[in-house]
């Protein structure tokens, strides 16, 4: 536990020569909640049977982000790859409160949210290689996956680009009278860009009249690719950077599924309800290089990486489910099962087709004009 | 048929929309309260609410952004530019997300979505204010592009433009709000990619769009009351994407001979491409090569003067037509 | 007074159902100071002479302004054009501490800040009529006034475009190193744009190697046009939007000369010893209309420009400067004088002649490629 | 003469003007502690440490907009865009300010700045990270474009544009950073705005830019080894604007048939202006219509079969060059 309060401490406090302003703004944000909440599964009351799923999908997701890895290392797949592992945790928390009025939406490190919203681990891993029978026919790749019968809109390249477009989501799901919510997930990185704070001010403006249930998932793993957070700006209490917008906020440690459920069971209902715009900062870590061609990884140490990992997050729930009694034997099922989800995965992705040429010329336009199919 | 301006044309186009489909509504800045600052959304808060007309912050990325969602969800939203020099800063939304979210979803998601506002100079708001953006949107597959002239136009192809299912760049001449015509009462829409045959000549075609037509109607007359009369084809393009490549080959092949006429720089443009097409698909029925009048290469400036010396004049397309008609001015 | 602290003091109230976090945030930012300071003179040490001078310079950018108006009004002026009259205080009282190493930028609202720093009214009146006398040859027009010789360096016309400009030419100041800070002016309006938020987390990153002298100076009239404040965001305390990129920042009575002095004077000397930005917020108003075309004004009501209108900035230097005890008569003269200048300023723009044509090429490229002169 | 990466070629280039001059500095993205994305800027911050090379946050619109305010000042920024997909963010302070401050300011102020970074696709980046802008930005008065695809033409022309007085837009070919050429030593500037005979031909001229002119190079050899040889002249087009048009229109007087090839996509595009500028100044020596060969009309895909599909390739331009010269393929 020590471990991460004082990474993310010390990654609050690297702003403690910024002078008082910024320190001040430290004090002033809500009192953090990074500290483990051993009763997260009781506040969101999971059973032992629901926490061993969410455990079975955060194993699916690791070892299907390393399957992906060797896939691009064995020149299988192409493009930019970016991978979720050490970050499990963040999603499976979030995401165990979606509900089917809810819609979601990230940028390119989009793995884990198909998978956790129920797309078939065969279709993405199939769009990853750039198949014909791939979420999107192949089209958009790692960083495009969509699949709004599940909720999952999107997958964008571009860093702040999709951050209005879920808050103008927000306003829709209010106007057209349902309850759903908008899941916005972005990175440390993403929040020193302009369309960041445009789309957070429009959020806390439209969220004054209840039409703006946004909830802005900040997913800090202290790099915005090779720049750290403190590298980045000198006020380095993100969350708090939404207090510009009137936006309320609350830390959270992102290794924790417990903590993250909990925070996030409270934090979903509370938007669902006031149809107003909150932020959570989940402090987590990537242990994957940045993108799969990140091979250098000069920005940091060994070291630092063998630090996380301590407290990697899969670890953290195995711990606590051995602890509660649940059977190794048990557990080991499970990552079989994980395992073999996987395989198969690859296994239909290498095997599919590529995409029909004629593709090349649809989804241009809704409407067939300009050599549209 | 009932007369009335530009801007009132748009205006009833988008109202009765409003009142056809919930799904309609009106973002931009100071297009509620204020009235708009060209007054083209005057009357729309009063009549449909702050819910369905809503002032922005100065945030063009991010309200553009936001209506791109709306429309991702099913609703059809109207974005104002306050004038289309702004749209810069939305340049990432617009090209990246606009144009490219149905392809890159693979057809799951699509974006029916205008943005609409004044384009063009002549009215001295030198360098910053003063952009002509047809082919700079043009060129990005996915967006429609139009620029229609006329009030009849304004109004039938902003009825098309909102229930296009397409994000639509609508470039309206922001010279023109105030000007009179007839325009038909009810549902009269015109279809994007169709231009339109403004005045018919044998002679030369003369091809343009915005309010360069009106520019090319008068130099057809001077054209027709010449010694050796000379007898144009004036075609306004309206849309350019998708383009209508047919009409203005058809009268090539007719006229023999061609002046595109545009406000915009003359470097990798519509004229540049009309003139591309011309001699790609009427290489042969060319008697001379399509005559380009753009725009000064220079950013606008203040200066009356200088502003009108920087856009086309009726003299110079007149002295084009006389080149493509190898007579001398 | 007590008519602007409620304004203001309103103002900034409008936040109150905001919620917690922006209540938290206005709490948080420093003590403001809007209440008028009997010794800002004092402190800004000025003896009457100086203050003399003052009320001169504001008189004649109102006169100026009154004028270029009639010229609009009449269409000897064409384009857009954006009045300074009512904000005479907070560019006044800024430029009194101007050193000749130090840069000024700002919007289209510039003719004041031109006047201020010394540009010949003639020139300035010219440039506003299109005229090839005028500060840019007739090219740029009311919004576009640069006079690099005397410090202004623009004068732009596209909200929030021109911040970032400043932030990179304060760390030009700085790695060139001289002791010259750059005093960037922005509106209530410009601090929704994302290019406000990139260039102020840049001022505040590089400040902290003391590489970034900008002074903000935050001018806020509470309208973006015919968008007031609480209709743009929902936390209307703008000044604490700084808290986001360590930016310590002030808040003043804009429409207080007195007020504007001494806040200034601190916050130059600040800067320039520290290289770090800070930004001052000013709670001023402009009686006239957005722009010449703003005709209806249907965003406010009489009776608020009336209650403005009681605070005139002018009008309260009078005040003070009779209650001083200068003579009623000193101040006529003064005024006759500031009249002078602008009837030669418009006599010279009216008799001054077009730009030659072949100005339309030049200026495109400093070497003369591409048919530039 | 050395041998070099285009990749190294770029580096030497700046790190010898950094050395030459005090006012040049480099800011952008993981340019620093990363080594840059693409490695170009590698070793450049222990050189010349943190005050000149800048590692900046991920705000593409906020740092290039200080970058021209440091121009403004007299420094000599040079601006990483990591690729040129992001400058969508910055397309306001490019176009805006870079573009038109010395035409506003009334030549008071000038921006030496070069804006650098890879441009075009090939490698499976999909639609948002696949674009080709030599046309975008082309069409501005007030910046210049140069798109070079040798190492010598990298260094040279990375060389003139540290040392240009205006805003240089420097496209570079992403896909080619590691290949390999001969580099003059030393100062040897490439101007702006000379097109380069890449190979002499008599038949029909090949125009092209970046990374096509590669592909140009290999059609020549399989048109000379046809049963009845063509000769085909290959024109490197280097420099967009300003543009040579003397070149390319004395290579058609010469061949009379001419192909242009290009990554970008075909509406409003620089093949548009180069098949324009063509028929205006070539239009009794032209034997046939200026063929264009573009990238398919559609955002970039993601698959590789679609993705190869999407650019021009080998037979396209055979084709056309059969057309050209009516001779079926
Ligand atoms: C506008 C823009 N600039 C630069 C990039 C290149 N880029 C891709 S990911 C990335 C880092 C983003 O960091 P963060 O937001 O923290 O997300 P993370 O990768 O850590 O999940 C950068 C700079 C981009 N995609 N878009
Ligand atoms: C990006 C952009 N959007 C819209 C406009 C149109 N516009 C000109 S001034 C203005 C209001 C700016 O308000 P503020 O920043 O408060 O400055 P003020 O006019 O009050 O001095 C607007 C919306 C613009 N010039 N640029
Ligand atoms: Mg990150
Ligand atoms: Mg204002």
């Amino acid at each position: 536990m020590s471990t991460t309060k004082g990474q993310s401490r010390s990654r609050k406090a690297s702003s403690s020569d910024d002078g008082p302003v910024a320190a001040r703004a430290r004090k002033e944000t809500p009192v953090k909640t990074t500290a483990p909440s051993r009763n997260g599964a009781e506040a969101a009351n999971l059973d032992s049977e629901a926490i061993l799923d969410l455990y079975r999908k955060m194993n699916t997701i690791r070892l299907f982000e390393d399957a992906a890895q060797r896939g691009f290392r064995t020149g299988k797949v192409g493009g930019y790859l970016h991978l979720y592992s050490g970050q499990e945790a963040v999603a499976t928390g979030l995401l165990a409160y979606y509900k089917d009025t809810d819609k979601v939406i990230t940028a390119y490190r989009d793995h884990a949210h198909a998978l956790l919203l129920g797309s078939q681990p065969t279709e993405v891993m199939a769009e990853i290689y750039g198949k014909g029978t791939g979420l999107v026919k192949g089209k958009g790749g790692s960083m495009h996956l969509f699949d709004v019968e599940n909720g999952l809109w999107g997958g964008y390249g571009i860093v702040g680009g999709h951050i209005p477009l879920g808050v103008g989501m927000a306003y829709a799901l209010r106007y057209q009278q349902t309850d759903g919510i908008v899941q916005l997930y972005l990175g440390d990185g993403a929040i020193h860009n302009g369309a960041f704070h445009e789309a957070a001010n429009l959020a806390g403006l439209w969220g004054r009249d209840g039409m703006n249930p946004t909830l802005f998932i900040l997913e800090n793993n202290n790099y915005g690719m090779g720049t750290s957070v403190e590298r980045a700006t000198i006020m380095t209490d993100l969350s708090a950077k939404f207090d510009s917008y009137g936006i309320e906020h609350e830390d959270v440690d992102g290794m924790d599924l417990f903590a993250v459920l909990e925070v996030a069971g409270r934090a979903v209902k509370r938007v669902r309800e006031t149809g107003k715009p909150f932020a959570i900062e989940a402090m987590t870590y990537r242990i994957a290089p940045h993108g799969a061609a990140d091979f250098l990884e000069r920005y940091r140490t060994k070291e630092e990486i063998a630090e996380w990992r301590k407290r990697d997050p899969i670890g953290l729930v195995e711990a606590r489910l051995l602890e509660a009694g649940v059977a190794e034997k048990t557990l080991d099922e499970i990552k079989a099962e994980a395992k073999a989800v996987v395989d198969e995965a690859v296994r239909f992705a290498e095997e599919s087709p590529d995409p029909p040429l004629d593709e090349l010329y649809t989804d241009v336009y809704a409407d067939g004009v300009m050599g549209d199919g | 048929m009932s007369v009335m301006t530009y801007r009132e044309a748009l205006r009833s186009a988008m109202a009765d929309e409003m009142e056809r489909d919930e799904a309609v509504v009106v973002l931009g800045e100071d297009i509620g309260v204020y009235g708009g600052t060209h007054l083209v959304t005057d009357g729309l808060l009063e009549k449909f609410g702050p819910k369905r007309v809503m002032d922005t912050p100065i945030a063009e990325g991010g309200f553009t952004g936001a209506a791109i969602g709306m429309a991702m969800m099913g609703m059809r939203p109207i974005v104002e530019m306050m004038t289309w020099n702004f749209s810069f800063q939305a340049a990432d939304q617009i090209i990246q997300n606009a144009a490219k979210l149905r392809y890159f979803s693979g057809g799951q998601v699509s974006v029916p979505l205008v943005i609409r506002g004044p384009n063009g100079g002549g009215v001295q708001l030198s360098a910053q204010h003063t952009h002509s953006l047809e082919g700079f949107y043009g060129h990005f597959p996915g967006l429609k592009v139009v620029s229609p002239v006329t009030p009849e136009d304004a109004k039938g192809m902003m009825l098309t433009a909102i229930r296009d299912p397409n994000p639509v760049i609508f470039l309206e001449a922001g010279a023109l709000y105030g000007t009179k015509g007839e325009v038909p009462d009810g549902e009269v829409l015109v279809p994007f990619g169709k231009a339109r045959i403004a005045r018919e000549g044998r002679d030369v075609t003369l091809i343009g769009y915005g309010r360069q037509v009106n520019m090319l109607l008068r130099v057809a007359d001077t054209l027709a009351g010449e010694e050796e009369s000379i007898s144009a084809e004036v075609v306004d393009l309206r849309s350019i994407r998708p383009f209508d490549e047919q009409t203005i080959v058809e009268s090539v092949r007719k006229t023999h001979r061609a002046v595109v006429v545009q406000e915009q720089w003359r470097w990798y443009s519509v004229a540049s491409e009309v003139a591309a097409i011309l001699q790609e698909q009427a290489f042969d029925d060319l008697d001379a090569p399509v005559e380009r009048v753009s725009g000064a290469e220079v950013p606008a400036p203040y200066a009356r003067n200088l502003e009108i010396a920087a856009f086309p004049n009726e003299k110079q397309i007149v002295d084009a037509v006389h080149r493509a008609l190898y007579r001398k001015s």
